[in-house]
This record gives C-alpha cells, structure tokens and sequence, in this order.
C-alpha cells in the first residue's frame, strides 16, 4: 500500500520553487513594495484603544483642519457615503463602530492625507468620549445571566449553537466501567503573518474600483466591496500581489473599504500602511473550552464520549459557524465510539473578531480529545499507543452508519477511511531515535517522556467551484490564469506542476499568473486545504482541455487524425515527427488557444461534513525534557507524518508538515493573547510570543506517505493542516509521561508545568 | 487589580473623619495630585494629575465623585482620569474606612480598585501593577502626613 | 513606516558639552548612547524626546581598559563588543556571559552597557551580574563627578539615582577574588529576561567558603542578597541549597513580586530559589 | 495635548554620504529617519522588509559594517561613513551568494516575507563564524521569526552554505 517518502538527509531532488528566484533576491513584490501610483495619498484608521464601550462623542473637527488632511470618515459623516451597509453580512463588523466599540481596535475613523505621517497625526487629533463598559474576556463570562449584551438588536450573547451524535451516549455510559471528566481549553491566539495585515492599496476610478491587497479569497472579498458600492461585481477589480502570510487572516479589510468611501469622492489612489500592533484586531483563532465525559471499559475500550463545547468568537461571528462546526466533526477525534455527542454554544466576546485559523476548530478539538486518551491510558495503566490501537479506526472502518447533526437524523455520506493510521503511528514512534544523553543544558532535575497524538482532518469543496484557464500564447509559452491566491505555500508552484504534467510541456514553457478578480474565475479560497485538490483539478481539466483544443488544431493544420497526435516533451508530435507548439499555433493565423476547467470530481455530500473530498491523518510523536526546577519544557525529537496521496513537489509538502509543526509548538508553548485588567496585555511583537529557531526540536523527522489515492490531480490529497494540530497533544502527553501528571490547557507555560507537579500552592 | 494599605494617623475617629469628609484634601493626597476644585460640595470636584510611569508621562485631568458615604466610618469615591495624548485611562474606585483605635488614633483602611487601560499595555502588566501598588502605598503615606500636619496646628 | 516624531539630534564631542546640553534642556532632551531601548519607546509613542543627545562621538567613551586590577567599561560599549573583548572575557567571563544573551545579535550590535544601566528596564540582564562584581559607576556633570556603588545607583523600575543633567562616564568593574568560580542563569519567555541570577563562590574544603548571590527582574530592579549569603556561608553545599529553597518568604518580602503575564510572584520566587541553588552548585564546581 | 497639536515636520535634516551595496549614496536625512525609510522609500531598495519595527522579528535585518542591525530602529543618520548591504546586494550580478543558492536548494521560505532577513542575519553569521554548528544557527537566527514555519529548512540551508563557502 502506501509507499513512504522518509525524510532523506538530502531532499528529493525538485525543480526550485518556481518563486526561488524572487525571493531570495528580494525582488517579489509585496503590496508595501508595489510603486505607489500616480497621485497616491494615504489612509490612516483610528481605533479603539477600549475594549468594550459606548461612544459618547467623536469630533474629528481638528483632524480635519490639519493641513495636508483630504478627508475623514467618522459615524457622523458615514450617511453621506451612501453605503450599502446592510449588504454587509450582519455577523461580521460593522464599516464603523457607531454606538459601541466592541473590541480593542475596533473602528472609529478612517483619516486619509496627503503623507502618512499628516494622517497619523491627524487621527491623534480626532476627541473620542467613551463611556467604558466592563469587558467580557470568556464564553462563559459572556452567558452569565447578568452579563451585558454586546449586540443590544439580538438581545443575547449566545449565538450559536450546534449539535453532533451518534448511537446513545447514556446507553454507553451504562456499559462503562470507568466514567471520566475533563476540562480542557485552548486560548485565543493570533494568526500573525509577518507581513502586517491591513495593508494595501484602494482606488476609485471612473471604471470601477481597483484594490491591489493580500487576500485569500480574492472573488469573495471582490464581491463583497462591490455590494457594500452597489456596483456589479465585475467593476471591482482586485490583485493580489505576492502574499506574506495568511493561515486565514488576510482579507481586504473594513479600513481598506473605508478608505475606498473617501476615494470614490477625491478619485485619488489611497494607500494604507498597516502595523504589527493594528494585525492583532483584524484576525485570531477561536478560543474554545472542551468538557468532555469519557466512558471505558476495563480493558480499553471507549464505549461513550459526551462533550460539551464552548466556543468564543470574538465581538463578531465572521467564520463562526465554520470554526464550531469544525469543532463538532472533530470532536471525536479518529476513534471508533459506538456512542458519541457534542453540543457546541458558541458565545460573544470582548475580543478581535475570531475568524479561519490555520485547521479550524481541529488545532483545539484534536488538543482536547488526544490529551484525553492519554489521561484514560495512564487512569487504566495501558500504554497509550495500545489504547490508541484498541480505539482507533482501521482502514475500511466507517465512522457511524447514521448519525444526528443539529438535530436531524441523517444517513452518513462519507467514504469508509481509506487510510492506515495504526501503521503511521507505529512509523511515527519508530521514526523516534534513541533518547539523546541527557546533557546537562539545565544542569538541574530533568525528567523526559514521549507522547505521540493523532488527527484526522478530511479535505472539503467550497461551496463555489473551482475554476483555471489555459491559454497557449503564439510564442509557444503557456499562461495559467485562477484565483486562488498563494500565501506562502506554493500553490503557484503547484498549479506549473500540474500544468506542465498534463500539457506533457516543460515547467519553464508554463507561466502561472497571480490572482485578479478581472478574469471572474472562481475559486472559493485557499483554506480547508483544498487548493491542491480543487485547484489542481481545475488546472488539470484546463490544460486537458487545451491539449485538446491544440491536437484538434495538429490535425486540421497537419492533417491526419486527432488520435495520430500526442504532445510530449514540449513538443506536438505525429509518429516520429516532432512539431514545436509556437510553430503550430502560429501557423495556426497566430491564434492563441484558451481552454478554461473546472474541478468536476463529485464528492459525497454529507449532512455533517458537506462535500467530501478525502481523509487527511496526520499523526506525530514528541520527545521533550522537562526541567522539574523550572518548569521549563525543551522539545528533544518530533516526527511528523501525513498521506499526500501523491507527492507534487516534495519540498513543498515537507515544507507544510514541518511548518504546521513549528507554528503547532507555537500553540503548544508559547501563543496566547492575554485579555486581562480589562485589556488585550500583549498585542505587541514583544509580548506575543511566536515560535522561534531556538525553540524546535534539534531533530524534526518527516515521512510523507503516498497512498496515491487521492482525489486531486496525480491522486494528491491536501496535507496542509494535517500537522499543526497534532504538536500540542504530543508535547503534552509527552510531559504527562514525564511527569505523571496531565495538562489541561495551552500555550503549557513553565508555571502550569510546575503546578501540574505540585511544586506552587494551587491557584487559578 | 486591587490594592489594600493600611495607616494609622493621631486623630480621634470625628477628626479624621472631617479630614477625609472634605475630599478635596484626601484626593490632595493622591500622589501628583494638585489643583483640586470643588464642583459641588461633597458629591463632585476635579483636579489634575502628572506622574511618571518609568520613562512614561502621564498628565490627566482628574474627575472625582463622591460615590457613597456614612459618616464617621466609611467613604467612597471614584477618581477617574483620561490622557489622549497617550491614550491611557485611569479608574480607581477608592474606599477609606476609618476603625477608631483609641481617643488620639484612627486606623484609615484603604481599599482600591484600580484600572489602567491603553497604550501603556506596550510597557507591560509588570510595570502598571508594580506603579499602582506604589502610588496607593504613597496615598496613604500622604494621608498619614496631612492627618498629623492637621494634629500640629489644629 | 516608524514614523518617529521628530527631533534634533546634539552630538557633543566633549562630556561637559553633553551635560551643559542635558542641562539646558532638561525634560525634553534625552542621552543617546545606542538607541536600543529608547527607539523602541519612541516608536510606541511613550517617550517623544525633542532632543537626543548623541554621546557616541565622544573620545574614549566606546573603549573597555584595565588599570590595575579593575575593568573600566566606558557607557557607549556595546553588548556585542562587551561579549567579544578579549580582556572583559578573561577578567570578567561572569559578564560577558551574561550580555552574550541580551536580547538577540541585532540588539547586542546597537545596545550598549551604560544605555541599558540607564535605562533600569526592570527585565535587564547587566545589573544582575555586575552586583556581584560589586561594580561602581561614576556620574559626571562635566566638571564635577561622583562616584557610586551600583545597589546605589539602581533604584526602581526605570529609575536610578542619576540627576537630571548627569551622564554615566563609566562603568568600573573590579575582577571576582582569586579562586571564585561564577554561574549566570537566566529564564526567558519573551524577548527580554524572566528573571535572572548571578552567583560567584568558592569552596572551603566541601563546604561554602563564601558566596555573592543577585536575583534580576523579579522585583523592581536588580538585588545583592547580603543575608543569605552570610547565612550559607560555611554551609555545605546541600544545606546551602536548602537555605536557599527556604527564604522562599524572605525572598517574596524583599523583592515584592506582582503576579504578571511572565507568571506569578509565586512561580518567580520558586524559580528565582531553584535558580539560586542551580547557581551556587555550578559556581562551586564538582568538588 | 499640547504636543499632539504641534506639527509632524521635520525640525533637523543631516548631510549623509553611506555605502549602500558598494554604491555611493549622498543626500539629507531627517534627524528622525530611520534606517529601512531610508532605504525603502528614499533609494528604492524594497527587499528589506518591515514587519514589528521594535527589533523582534528581523525581517528588516541589513548588514551595517558587516554586523546585523534592525533598520527599523537605526536612525539612518548613524550609518554616515559606513558601509550597508542589503538583500539586493547579497549576489554579484547574476551570482548568487551561497547562502542564496542554499536557500533555495533547501526552499528555506515559503512566503518569503522574513526571507531577506533570514538571510542578511545568516551572512552576518558566516562572516562571524565560517564553521557554525546547529547550536551557533539556531541561537543566532533565534533574532529572527518566520510564521511559515520554516526554521528546519533554514537551518538546514545556512549550515550547508556555510559548508559550501568553506569548500570554496
């Protein structure tokens, strides 16, 4: 079965990223490093510096009489701009803040000037009266009987519920033996590309609006600005410049719009500069708590798992229902449960608008049920790979039969799994070297343990197709034109592989465009790792398509039967006879040939999980030394591994394992913004700590299987969020192993380790 | 964050109720406190502040509010500032109860609830905390002096 | 982009000439001696200088010499400069070890030694292990200086007991006693310490001989702690540990840690204590 | 309020001749210009990226001298008489450095914003230390954050440049 790309010391041997060059010659163009256009002026945001409170009062009265200031976008002018505020989705933020602030950074005014500097100082210069209101910081504080309603019109904070069973839970508790309770939570943390989020550039043009930003869904986000205009959506008109980062945070922004309001009037280019501080209040991952009852038997057996979410989406629900929903389906993590049920109350908060994280819903879900397997192996002293082993599905498994999703009870739809998770883990463990010499780094008490964790992510369609187009230029070099932005993984790359696979031409005859909205090309955005699949797809469905065309053009232009033709190595032939392509279109009266695709794989549609494209595992396995003074906890060895399906280009796909990885020790010991003293404590480069060198494991091993039954082109399958999810259970149940006791939440600070032992007087 | 500090001033329990009855004395005790004006007698008076966190300068207008009172043992009040420039907030809701000692001795229990929000977070909670647990402890200091310089010439 | 408000910048070439300049203009001029810290805060808006007093151009105020049996360590001496002077590392390794893990090689290349004693950063590395090469500092008007200890010097978080138009001139730093062995350990979870020991001791036939110990960061500035040593000195070294693991309260009188996002004043105390004992069995050395 | 009322304008320009990628540079800087304004918006060399502009992330990391600085927070009067390389001056013509061609042998990037500082801060470390062994990478790159992920990779591609350049 699946053949195994183990970690060589030297990589297999690719083509270079098809970026490389720009990159490390530092001449990719981000959006900051586009040449302003003729005329440009900038736009600056005023933001609330509170987290929750009334608005009294603004006066931008001196703002406005700054000299070199063109103009200012408060709530007392926002009537004028005859916007369609209500074409905003009523979940997401409001243009402005207009009767409440209702997170720290929440929109005030958008102030646009002649330099930045002017319209910095001019926002200094805008007078706010707020009426500071008591902050909400957690689901469960927001859901308190007595708690303020953040959004007065619903009249509640609960937004959200759903639901997610099988077979009876109080059935399987009856069988049990053992009934165990945990509490487990994972933070809010903040996404954080390296380039700010915000940025970008906006124009109002008597043909329509162009916006050059760095977004993952371009259509959506197009689509978007043109409602809130009242234009068609095709006079909108956005490029996405090379992208610095997204893990489902870049989008084009409600400053962005704002600042578009003010250049619809001075039809002047506006620019907006925004910084690391001002990227905390755009994006951040859901906070979620998981209460779970467990029920087994003696020997190792999960007979019932009863959980209970509680999900905190921030001041708005933008992705909210994708984040708990995610949660739900995961919730189960990748066991055999004959009795299984989730409800999930999602809740508002004080905080940034949560939105997409990089595996949503799966990075706290997964987190919460691996850590839960270890705690029910140590209560029933079984190792926890055999626990694991007893409990998990075997491939030809199904997951239920039927099955209740809010509320409905539903035949399941989804394939039985198709891929070998016992065998991975057993590799995952194996792949562990022997345990390095305890060096005396700390020179203190240290103990080590090992933990391995297990996810299973499935890849699902968007709800828009997925659509590429071809087009073969006179000069014999292919263009691929799409949507689907890259933000840092390569999808670029991917789509000249797939291209030049299918066209049987040279990856150097193939240029892959970046997006812009103007080709109207569908795609619903890189995330839910189905830019691969999809994309990959719609690519392959193009180029077939203009293989076709070009063939059918062989045999009208060279005679002969379309079968006789074949292209190869760049070249159309017929029998031993070679054409090159530049030769034959032009020929052709210098017609270029453009062939779009789409991706027409039917996937399963289920109830719970939608449109199923394929199963992603990932499964990892942690070693760690844990200074038993301190508290401190030092990653010795981490192995990570996943089903590509098939491997397109292996430095791509080791890239995303090993960099789920690194951000997933970020999550593990280190991310968390902290809402304390009625503030956001840490919305600086400081004081949110991110992953670093120093921090990772000296050895980090990787093994990509190819199974090569995926659904994508060449039988690929998505891998992109298979890791992340797996390294904080590990790290923890590598520490519960070294110190015999558990953890319950992230990021697993030196003092939780410490209390954990015993060694602090309880708190908290 | 919440701050408690306890003095003891030579005042018989009516003295020193006086005293800190007229607020505009006891917010004079606050440190860098000055200008303080009476609005309306016993219920509102302003003032303003200037001090420094570290590098840090804090300058704000100050509102004080009588929230409650029942004389001799217990007042309430609300001091509450803003800096624009620096975009920070200051709230401290402040009680002083006062517990007779002896005919010559109060002991005055300061209680403070205290709030610190905006651009200052930059400098860390560390700094904040550590700065209000001294500007309550110097309160009382203040406190202490202005009851016994009330005992020198009274 | 950083955007820094403006101001002007004075580059005196004489001590007195900075310091006439401090006392000209007071609160609106601030000393620039590499810029590590004070660029960050001026770039978050907290300080706004009208005026930066460049000291770099100063003659001899960038140079590290030995007279005699001291060290002098002039205040524009960078981190990284410190960390790779040959006579610093032979002389003091204790500090050099310490400033090798300031911040990141970026920050070492710009910050320098009197810039970061200045600046009183509760969350500095420098203090911690110059108290116990009882370090001192002389502090000039130009025509006149003084001369202080440096627990004088250090006063609280962000303030030292520098005058508003004095410069630190230099930094003296008198070599450990012949025979002390030293340790420098360090938590760090953000970009500047947790908190931070130094520990010089030697041993007396299997027992404390005698001990310097300072704690960084868990308090408002950087401390000597004089009792404990007293109290483990002629201890072995496993009653000197448990000394030391229970001053746990005196530790928590004296330094008044708050609870923070770095952890609790009880998880500071608790590691600052392990740190101490780690320290003191490293400085020792296998007997 | 009463200096948020005054003027942003610059009250101190200085005369600034420095080396920017062995080309001359001559002209005025605002006493409060700093190093990456300089560099980005004043010679037009837009590799050097801007990301915390408070010395953490070091995706603005240029050489000053040969040593790693943050531009971000280096006021660019300070570089009067030296001598600055930036990612645009790491290859001679179409040469890459090595540290280049190992990046790119080893995709040490993805979304490359953090790129030219990973890999301004390498040269600086090859220049200190020709033969550094992982510890030496990882705690000196330690200045330097990449979101991707990336650390493995990279610090596979300096340790082979670094071979590589000795080799050579």
């Amino acid at each position: 079965m699946a053949r195994a790309t183990e970690d060589a010391a030297s990589p297999r041997d690719d083509a270079p990223r098809v970026d490389s060059w720009e990159k490390v010659t530092g001449t990719a163009a981000y959006v900051e490093d586009l040449p302003d256009p003729p005329g440009t002026v900038y736009a600056v945001p005023l933001e609330s510096p509170y987290a929750h409170a009334r608005i009294v009062s603004i006066d931008s009265s001196r703002a406005r009489a700054l000299p070199g200031v063109l103009g200012v976008l408060d709530r007392n002018n926002l009537h004028e701009f005859n916007l369609r505020l209500d074409a905003l989705d009523p979940l997401d933020p409001d243009l402005l803040a207009t009767d409440k602030v209702r997170f720290q950074g929440d929109l005030m005014a958008v102030v646009v000037a002649n330099d930045l500097r002017t319209a910095r100082h001019a926002v200094s210069l805008i007078d706010v009266d707020y009426e500071i209101l008591p902050p909400l910081f957690t689901a469960e504080a927001s859901l308190a009987p007595d708690a303020p309603i953040l959004h007065d019109h619903l009249g509640t904070n609960a937004i959200f519920e759903d639901s997610f069973a099988w077979g009876d839970v109080d059935e399987g508790f009856a069988q049990a033996d053992e009934i165990y309770e945990d509490v487990i939570s994972s933070p809010t943390v903040f996404h954080h590309p390296m380039e700010p989020i915000g940025t970008g550039v906006v124009h109002w043009t008597d043909d329509g609006i162009e916006i050059w930003a760095p977004s993952n869904t371009p259509m959506r986000d197009a689509a978007g600005v043109a409602r809130v205009f009242g234009i068609r959506p095709e006079r909108v008109r956005l490029r996405v410049p090379t992208v610095g980062g997204g893990f489902g945070a870049k989008k084009v922004t409600r400053e962005m719009i704002g600042a578009l309001a003010l250049s619809r009037r001075l039809r002047r280019p506006i620019k907006l500069v925004a910084t690391a501080e001002q990227s905390f209040a755009v994006a951040v991952r859901h906070a979620i708590e998981f209460r779970s009852r467990t029920g087994v038997t003696r020997d190792g057996r999960i007979v019932a798992l009863d959980v209970d979410l509680l999900v905190d989406c921030g001041a708005y629900f933008t992705g909210g229902r994708t984040a708990t929903h995610n949660a739900c389906i995961g919730a189960w993590g990748c066991y055999k449960l004959p009795n299984f049920r989730v409800r999930a109350q999602t809740a508002f908060t004080n905080k940034t608008p949560a939105t997409p994280h990089r595996g949503t819903g799966k990075t706290q879900t997964v987190f919460s049920v691996e850590c839960i397997i270890d705690r029910v192996a140590h209560r029933l002293g079984i190792d926890p790979v055999e626990l694991r082993n007893r409990n998990v599905l075997r491939p030809g498994d199904r997951v239920a039969d039927v099955w209740t999703v809010h509320g409905e009870v539903t035949p399941v739809n989804i394939p039985p799994l198709d891929v070998d998770i016992p065998t991975l883990m057993q590799q995952a463990v194996d792949m562990l070297g022997p345990t390095a010499p305890a060096n005396g780094s700390s020179g203190g008490r240290v103990a080590r343990g090992r933990g391995v964790a297990l996810s299973l992510r499935h890849g699902s369609k968007g709800e828009t197709e997925s659509q590429a187009a071809a087009e073969l230029a006179t000069d014999g070099t292919v263009t691929i034109s799409h949507n689907a932005a890259d933000l840092g993984q390569g999808i670029y790359n991917m789509i000249g592989i797939v291209a030049s696979r299918t066209l049987g031409v040279s990856q150097s005859q193939v240029r892959v465009e970046k997006p812009d909205t103007s080709n109207m090309l569908a795609f619903a955005g890189a995330s839910a790792q189905r830019t691969t699949v999809e994309m990959g797809n719609a690519v392959h469905a193009a180029c077939t398509n203009l293989k076709r065309q070009l063939i059918d053009l062989a045999a009208e232009t060279r005679g002969g039967d379309p079968n006789d033709w074949r292209l190869e190595e760049g070249k159309l032939w017929r029998g031993s006879e070679s054409f090159e392509l530049a030769e034959l279109v032009g020929a052709g009266g210098g017609v270029t040939l453009r062939a779009t695709g789409a991706d027409e794989e039917t996937y399963p549609h289920d109830k719970a999980f939608g449109l199923f494209e394929h199963w992603a595992p990932g499964v990892a396995a942690a070693e760690v030394e844990v200074d038993l003074d301190t508290g401190e906890v030092r990653p010795l060895q981490y192995t990570v591994l996943a089903d590509a399906g098939t491997v397109l280009h292996y430095n791509s796909a080791r890239g995303q394992l090993e960099g789920g990885a690194v951000m997933g020790f970020g999550l593990a010991l280190f991310e968390e913004m902290r809402y304390e003293e009625g503030q956001l404590q840490n919305a600086d480069a400081f004081q949110y700590r991110l992953p670093l060198l120093r921090d990772m494991p000296p050895t980090m091993s990787t093994a990509i299987m190819e199974s090569g039954e995926g659904p994508g082109p060449f039988g690929a399958r998505g891998i992109a969020q298979t890791s992340i999810p797996c390294v904080a259970p590990a790290v923890a149940n590598a520490i519960h192993a070294a110190i015999g006791a558990p953890i319950s939440s992230t990021p697993i600070t030196p003092e939780k380790v410490l209390r954990a032992l015993g060694s602090l007087e309880s708190q908290e | 964050m919440h701050v408690d500090e306890h003095v003891t001033v030579p005042l018989a329990l009516g003295d020193a109720w006086d005293f800190v009855w007229q607020v505009d004395l006891l917010a004079g005790c606050v440190p860098g406190c000055t200008g303080v004006k009476m609005i309306e007698q016993g219920k509102h008076y302003t003032g303003r502040v200037a001090d420094r966190v570290g590098p840090y300068r804090v300058e704000m207008d100050l509102d004080v509010t009588v929230q409650e009172s029942t004389a001799p043992e217990m007042i309430r009040v609300l001091v509450s500032g803003q800096d624009r420039k620096m975009g920070t907030t200051q709230r401290m809701d402040l009680t002083v109860r006062l517990v007779e000692l002896g005919p010559a001795q109060t002991r005055l229990d300061i209680g403070a609830e205290v709030e610190i929000l905006g651009k200052i977070a930059a400098l860390g909670q560390f700094v904040v905390k550590r700065k209000v647990t001294d500007v309550i402890k110097k309160f009382g200091e203040n406190l202490r002096l202005a009851c016994t310089e009330v005992k020198r010439v009274g | 982009m950083a955007n820094l408000r403006p101001f002007r910048v004075l580059q005196p070439t004489t001590l007195a000439e900075a310091t006439g300049a401090l006392a000209q203009y007071g609160d609106q001029a601030r000393i620039y001696a590499g810029g590590a810290e004070l660029v960050l805060l001026m770039r978050h808006g907290l300080l706004e200088p009208d005026i930066l007093v460049d000291i770099k151009r100063i003659p001899g105020l960038n140079a590290i010499r030995t007279t005699g049996d001291v060290v002098r360590i002039g205040p524009t001496v960078t981190h990284d400069q410190l960390e790779h002077d040959a006579g610093a590392r032979k002389l003091l390794p204790l500090l050099a070890e310490a400033v090798a893990t300031i911040g990141n090689i970026r920050v070492r290349n710009v910050g320098t030694l009197g810039g970061n004693l200045c600046f009183a950063d509760p969350h500095a590395d420098p203090a911690t292990p110059l108290l116990v090469h009882d370090a001192t500092l002389t502090l000039t008007r130009g025509e006149s200086s003084r001369q202080l200890r440096l627990d004088e010097f250090l006063i609280g978080t962000y303030e030292t007991a520098i005058e508003a138009d004095e410069i630190l001139a230099e930094i003296q730093v008198p070599p450990l006693p012949v025979g002390f062995g030293h340790a420098f350990l360090r938590i760090e979870r953000y970009h500047r310490p947790t908190l931070n020991v130094a520990v010089a001791a030697i041993r007396d036939d299997g027992h404390v001989g005698a001990a310097r110990l300072a704690i960084g960061c868990v308090g408002p500035k950087s401390v000597r702690l004089e009792d404990l040593e007293t109290r483990i000195g002629g201890l072995t070294l496993a009653d000197a540990c448990r000394v030391i693991g229970e001053a746990k309260p005196e530790l928590t009188e004296l330094l008044d840690p708050v609870d923070d996002g770095l952890g609790s004043a009880a998880y500071k105390i608790h590691v600052a204590c392990a740190l101490l004992a780690r320290g003191l069995t490293q400085a020792l050395g296998p007997s | 309020m009463e200096t948020s009322t005054d003027s942003p304008a610059t009250v101190q320009t200085m005369p600034l001749t420095v080396t920017v990628n062995g080309i001359v540079w001559n002209g005025e800087v605002a006493a409060e210009e700093v190093l990456l304004e300089l560099l980005r918006e004043r010679i037009g060399l837009t590799g050097t990226k801007r990301s915390c502009e408070s010395q953490v992330c070091g995706a603005c990391t240029v050489l000053v001298d040969g040593k790693p600085v943050s531009s971000c927070s280096f006021l660019a009067f300070e570089v009067g008489g030296r001598s600055v390389t930036t990612v645009e001056g790491l290859q001679s013509g179409d040469r890459l450095d090595p540290i280049q061609e190992a990046f790119i042998r080893h995709m040490g990037f993805q979304c490359g914003y953090c790129t030219p500082g990973q890999m301004m801060a390498a040269k600086g470390l090859l220049l200190a230390n020709p033969d550094p062994t992982y510890d030496d990478v990882a705690e000196w790159l330690t200045g330097n954050t990449c979101r991707c992920g990336c650390y493995p990779a990279i610090a596979r591609a300096v340790l082979d440049a670094a071979e590589v350049t000795r080799r050579a």
